[in-house]
């Protein structure tokens, strides 16, 4: 009978196994194989065998390998130390066969063969190696022209969806601000310095393809500022092939009521359309973005850990997304100055506005209020005024 | 202080070199899409250029072998280009319309079903897991791979209302889009940490670690001359927090850990702005490998939700339009006050309204 | 010239002026004369004159007066003292010429001959006069059939609209359990014995007329269980007469979109309505309300302070509502039990469920957690497991 | 103990007594009601009975003269009944449709318009203000005069898209509707309490006290002896509570008492739930005896809405529809940080999705 019965199991069925590509490089890997064993008795006994991980990493570097260490090392030695090392994807996670060939070769030689792609912060994640070869990857990874990722409080990898390079929905290069940024802030991306961490996600337009506003405390989302480019040929052709019923799938979906359709002729009052996308995303050859183009930068997001999840929130509703991206990074600065002033210890971004109040950060770091800011104003009275006249 | 060859702070590679020669050509100057049929997407550019794009599905945890059939796929096919997506799905792309069938088929006998595109549900966004993480209240991956076993129809169709995507996270930290998707399945403890108190002193700041708990649940304490803390148990709701910032604080508990499932989650700011996911069954418990109870009660909201929901309707806005009453109804599950929030936003959960229907 | 040159600017315009009313029992009534220079001087100097009410009642009541005494007695010394007589009105205010006249009566012997025509909470409140005069004015009034309101932390006045009496979509008697609760509750309502207020409100449909949601802690709002009934060929008299605009004015709004209207027939998807009344509302001779009918219990509403406004919300989607009420008094009853255990000093039991969490206090009063309580489960995972499973 | 003749706890006279002949013959078999023109309504019986009701305005604070006044009438045209609604007006109740006219001209003779059905603006509810209260940060019945007197066109016509109901309350306690209402009018208070040290152990329990601020800036101090408090200025938003329970901590400061100014509240459940006042002008200048600037801004909202409702849209079910951002451009008024929430359910408040018009 097979050492790992349980999780054989997981072998079969449609979906591509995991257990399949570990025990294919287990063959060849000792980690591999006691990796097996270990989560073959988590199963079992239905709870992890990792302990609480150490503090490892590289020379110079605060962040950017995750210590982990098992709670079995008589039985599965190989596994005992099981570091990650987080590699900073190229943006969008494009790749060219021989960049990752050259990442398969090296993982091959120091660790367990086994990666994550991607991380969900968006690291080309090698799972499992021991701390003597931290080093020797690096070396090897920088001399190759790569570099890690974002651990600990410091800035996080940044990711960003594939936007120009393949989206007709792009309203800024989401690809190179990313690249831009993640050099930028190499400093703060290895040395975690922060109150806490602080991750950086660039969506091209409002579908949000990397989820930028549920998981980044920066959330960087492209838009427009003028009219919907409408090609009434295409519309009457999507109508025409039944294609799309624009009466039910598109005007009564709106979400701000603001089309109109007659039969034949699609009115949008754009003055009153909140860029939702979706009349753009049924017709797409139809309706594009309009051409007045740029971001919108929201803060806060971040998982419900401690004071329950936040999204982020609207604090600049427009602003132009072009190298070298002066206004936004001024505006990032003063942001990080606030924080690293006023943030308490392992708090996040999103959780400081809320405790000091959104109002008092926004004129904080330089910015008007404005109503694009908030769903709805305020509902209970409490509200400190600041100023008031005093008696003569 | 570094080493002469030993480069830092040099970033990632430059993004152009892992283009496809298409991509580059047309790098903001598509057009339009078409989604030609699940999983193959058409852009088209302004100059007329045509891209075709294969996804298939990736169980994330991948061996640099599975890697590099990958690239054998994509040197053959594409130029020796590829991607991945942001649900961890794995791309071709090639300019050659008449590559796409190939494509396909050989994703198939490697075991990698194409789909995910539209109206369908795409891969799952996990975390770690008993594969790698100490706080772990149940797999990961295991829980991927069987729930998607039993929902693999919709990820090799477009036939579902709109996009459905679903997400796991092993423990509240919720490293991933728990908060934010159609359907969660989140592990969760169930019972308060327990203290090393032989180890506490040392390996933790007591500061911190009382500062950790949301709950103002840990204190203080000397025991037998050492320093430690104790933990209130009615206070503590089991988060785990604790246990992040002090190691001599576990909180797995193989009897209780299980799972919650969240619904009605979205991101994108399509018709509805974007919303957290909610409570739709407080716990199941942990049963590797196959976690029947959990792919089973998945599966039945994925089939009310198809059955009920109009076109373009997630899972969220479904359920505002029919309202949660119908969806207990409708999905046959049970309504317990572990439903009724009780945290600090409690009072806008309330319905105060008499809109109730009978 | 006038010694109150700024009010007597009140006296003029179409509304009817309060200035105007002080002024007419000013002329008989030194009181009100020295109310006008009070007044006048608060106008002047933008300040309230009262000061911070002290502690007077009638023998053997806790409460029902309000004692107010102003900073200005050597100016103004018939206005020294001030306090209100809070008078418990009849069910939604319904008077006869002769009970009107009995209570003017008594208060132009004893007091300012001023009401207010009602207090907010529904009293029929009569404004100004002095300590001496309560006794008799008590010992008068209970002689004659009348009897004091409350305040202070006791049942305040319950009020309820006028239902039956006048009103075609009322779902239950208002006016039947106004009365009955109050002479239920004396007790609790002459002797604050609370943690804090308590305030009942009666609307006999989800109109809600007194605005119970808004402002008591125990709303009761009628509903019903079944079809809202229907009256075809009043449909399309009012279809006909183009006085109705169906399809735009009702079936569009109605909320949960469970109408429709093909021009000639109305169809209501009575298992998706919500009963918000309002098709009902526009078109109530061809709609009303359901056969099936009763009350909805919602607690907890008040102002916002401390903790922020709340609105009442659902406990008992569902109950008959008739004579002598016994269901509905076991629950008040169970309710008070807990609220007097468990509430903190000037803690109102809504501010108290927020604070125990809502499921616990439904399970502590003994009703079944149910989705009508709420309009959304929970989104945090903070969720305290009370049942687990221990070692064997 | 009470006197033989003192009777206690009888709780009000029965309404039975109260009620109209035609009132108490057809109690529940209402059938149907019409609005037959601006303060008139018809209510038809199921026996086919017809009651007539005339509303007209009243100030509230009425002396007994005037009930008096109401009185005659009723005796006149009513036989001898009549009632005053939950919003303050009084009504006419007759059996006789001949008798409307009638009533309607001597109550305009009286100076008491006659309105408030239907899509009006009915009575504002209030509540004491420098007449009666210690709390008061502005006048109740006098803002009520002065703002109904340019309003009184909505009142006597029903010519506004839905209802519209005003609320005045004179400080924070809110005494009244003013957390739930089309547009609220407040008196507010804008600087710390100031503190009696003297009086203040005599007067006031230290704990209560301490205990009554919901920011935790009442402080238990002692100067010279003599036990009192301390405000930390920076915490206090002025809510007044704490001289709600302690008499020696006044709040209130001429210069500086004011108005702000609230919209979009609702109580009724017809279309969309019940729902709370926003903050649309944080303040405004109290300016006795007419409080123009006050009037101007409430004048300006209810013309705004007017002109851009559709019909049956409240005012909250207005902005609802075209958003806040529209309902300050189209008022024209200022947007502040002060309008951005920073209590305790804030963040469910923030624009958490790119849903932005240009
Ligand atoms: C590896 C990864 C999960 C994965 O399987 O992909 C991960 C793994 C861990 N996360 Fe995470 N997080 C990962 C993405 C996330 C995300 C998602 C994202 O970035 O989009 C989130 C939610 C978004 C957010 O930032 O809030 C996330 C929210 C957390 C939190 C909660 C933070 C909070 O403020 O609520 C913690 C707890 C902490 O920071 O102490 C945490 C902590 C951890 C730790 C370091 C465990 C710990 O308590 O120290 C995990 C190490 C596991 C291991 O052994 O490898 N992880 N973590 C992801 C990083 C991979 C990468 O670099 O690409
Ligand atoms: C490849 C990818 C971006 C990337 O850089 O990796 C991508 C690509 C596209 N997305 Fe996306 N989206 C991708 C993740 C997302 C995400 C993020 C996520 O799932 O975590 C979202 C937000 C999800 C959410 O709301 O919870 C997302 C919400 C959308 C939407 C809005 C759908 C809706 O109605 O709510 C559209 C519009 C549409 O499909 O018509 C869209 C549309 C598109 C289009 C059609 C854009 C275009 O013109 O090329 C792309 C093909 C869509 C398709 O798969 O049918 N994309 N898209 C991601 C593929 C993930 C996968 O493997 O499944
Ligand atoms: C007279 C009246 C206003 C009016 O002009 O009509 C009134 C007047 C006072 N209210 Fe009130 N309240 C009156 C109805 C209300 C209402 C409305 C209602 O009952 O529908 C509310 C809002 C609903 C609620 O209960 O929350 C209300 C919420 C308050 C509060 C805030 C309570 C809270 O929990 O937030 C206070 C402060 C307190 O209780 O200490 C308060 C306190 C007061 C005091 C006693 C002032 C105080 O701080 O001690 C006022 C006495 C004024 C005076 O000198 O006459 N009054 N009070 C109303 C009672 C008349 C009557 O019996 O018919
Ligand atoms: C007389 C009175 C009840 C009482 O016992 O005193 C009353 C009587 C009626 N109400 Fe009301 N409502 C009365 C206060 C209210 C209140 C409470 C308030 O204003 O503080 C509300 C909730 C207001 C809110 O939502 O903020 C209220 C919300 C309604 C509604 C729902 C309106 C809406 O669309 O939101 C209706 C339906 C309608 O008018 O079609 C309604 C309908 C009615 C009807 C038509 C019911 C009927 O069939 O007889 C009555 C005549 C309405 C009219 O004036 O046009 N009544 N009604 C109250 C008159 C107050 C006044 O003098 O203006
Ligand atoms: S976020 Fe927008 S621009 Fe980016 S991939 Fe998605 S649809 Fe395209
Ligand atoms: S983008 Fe959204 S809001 Fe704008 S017109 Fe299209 S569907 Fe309507
Ligand atoms: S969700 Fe929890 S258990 Fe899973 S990887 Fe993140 S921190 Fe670890
Ligand atoms: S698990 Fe969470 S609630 Fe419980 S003691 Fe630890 S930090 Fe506090
Ligand atoms: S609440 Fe309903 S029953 Fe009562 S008066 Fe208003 S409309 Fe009629
Ligand atoms: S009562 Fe309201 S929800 Fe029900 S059918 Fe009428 S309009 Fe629709
Ligand atoms: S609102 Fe304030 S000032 Fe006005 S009556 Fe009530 S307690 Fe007094
Ligand atoms: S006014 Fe309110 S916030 Fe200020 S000290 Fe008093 S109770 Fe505290």
């Amino acid at each position: 009978m097979s050492d790992t019965p349980m999780i054989d199991q997981l072998e079969t069925g449609p979906w591509p196994s995991f257990i399949k590509d570990i025990k294919r490089m287990a063959a060849k890997n000792a980690m591999c194989k006691d990796l097996l064993g270990l989560l073959e008795m988590s199963y079992k006994d239905k709870r992890t065998h990792w302990k609480h991980g150490g503090i490892v990493g590289v020379r110079g570097y605060g962040g950017g390998i995750i210590g982990r260490y098992s709670d079995s090392p008589e039985k599965f030695p190989n596994v005992s130390h099981f570091h990650t090392v987080r590699v900073n994807q190229p943006s969008a996670w494009f790749y060219n066969t021989g960049a990752l060939r050259y990442l398969c070769d090296l993982w091959e030689k120091h660790g367990s063969g086994l990666t994550n792609l991607h991380g969900s912060t968006g690291d080309f994640v090698m799972l499992g190696t021991t701390t003597d070869q931290l080093e020797p990857i690096f070396t090897d990874l920088s001399e190759h022209g790569w570099d890690l990722g974002g651990s600990g409080s410091d800035v996080r990898t940044p990711s960003c969806c594939n936007g120009m390079a393949r989206c007709e929905f792009a309203c800024y290069d989401t690809m190179n601000l990313c690249y831009d940024l993640t050099n930028e802030y190499q400093d703060e991306l290895h040395r975690p310095a922060f109150p806490y961490k602080f991750k950086f996600k660039m969506s091209g337009c409002p579908n949000d393809c990397v989820a930028s506003i549920a998981r980044s405390d920066c959330s960087i989302i492209g838009t427009w500022r003028d009219d919907i480019q409408q090609d009434n040929a295409a519309v009457t052709e999507y109508a025409k092939g039944g294609k799309v019923d624009i009466a039910n799938d598109v005007v009564a979906k709106c979400p701000t009521g603001c089309m109109s359709w007659d039969g034949s002729k699609l009115s949008i009052d754009n003055k009153n359309c909140n860029r939702c996308m979706h009349c753009i995303n049924v017709m797409p050859k139809a309706l594009r973005p309009g051409k007045d183009k740029g971001a919108m930068i929201l803060l806060g997001a971040k998982a419900p850990i401690v004071q329950g999840a936040l999204l982020s929130s609207v604090i600049v509703p427009f602003i132009k997304m072009e190298p070298p991206y002066e206004e936004f990074k001024d505006l990032i600065r003063r942001i990080w100055e606030f924080w690293d002033e006023h943030g308490e210890n392992r708090e996040r971004i999103g959780e400081m506005i809320v405790r000091i109040g959104k109002g008092n950060f926004v004129e904080e770091i330089g910015l008007e209020p404005l109503p694009a800011m908030i769903k709805e104003p305020r509902s209970n009275p409490y509200i400190f005024y600041e100023e008031y006249f005093e008696e003569e | 202080m570094a080493a002469p060859k030993r480069k830092t702070d040099i970033g990632p590679p430059h993004y152009e070199q892992m283009l496809h020669p298409m991509v580059k050509a047309n790098y903001g100057k598509w057009k339009y899409h078409e989604k030609v049929k699940p999983g193959v997407l058409m852009h088209v550019s302004e100059t007329g250029d045509k891209l075709y794009t294969v996804r298939a599905a990736s169980s994330r945890l991948v061996s640099i072998d599975k890697i590099r059939d990958f690239c054998n796929l994509a040197d053959k096919y594409c130029d020796g280009y590829l991607r991945f997506t942001s649900r961890n799905n794995v791309e071709f792309m090639t300019d050659k319309e008449a590559n796409v069938q190939p494509i396909i088929d050989e994703l198939s006998k490697m075991g990698h079903p194409v789909g995910g595109t539209g109206n369908s549900i795409s891969n799952i966004v996990h975390t770690q897991g008993w594969v790698h993480c100490h706080s772990s209240a149940t797999d990961a991956s295991g829980v991927v791979k069987a729930t998607m076993d039993e929902l693999i129809d919709y990820f090799t169709s477009m036939k579902l209302p709109a996009h459905l995507r679903i997400a796991v996270a092993c423990c509240l930290n919720m490293c991933g889009a728990v908060h934010c998707s159609d359907i969660a399945i989140l592990g969760i403890h169930r019972t308060p940490p327990t203290i090393d108190n032989d180890k506490l002193g040392n390996l933790c700041e007591i500061p911190s670690t009382v500062a950790s708990c949301p709950k103002a649940a840990i204190r203080p304490k000397v025991i037998e001359g050492k320093k430690t803390v104790e933990v209130v148990e009615d206070l503590c709701m089991y988060c785990g927090n604790c246990y992040t910032v002090c190691p001599a604080m576990p909180i797995a508990n193989p009897l209780n850990d299980g799972i919650s499932i969240w619904v009605g989650g979205k991101v994108s700011n399509s018709r509805h702005a974007p919303m957290f996911s909610k409570l739709a069954i407080p716990y199941l418990p942990n049963n590797p490998p196959r976690w029947p109870e959990v792919t089973g009660a998945v599966k039945n909201i994925v089939e009310t939700y198809a059955k009920d929901a109009k076109k373009y309707e997630r899972v969220g806005e479904w359920i505002n339009r029919i309202g949660w009453q119908k969806f207990f109804e409708k999905t046959g599950l049970e309504f317990t006050k572990y439903h009724i929030d009780d945290y600090t936003l409690a009072s806008s959960t309330y319905n105060s309204s008499t809109h109730v229907k009978f």
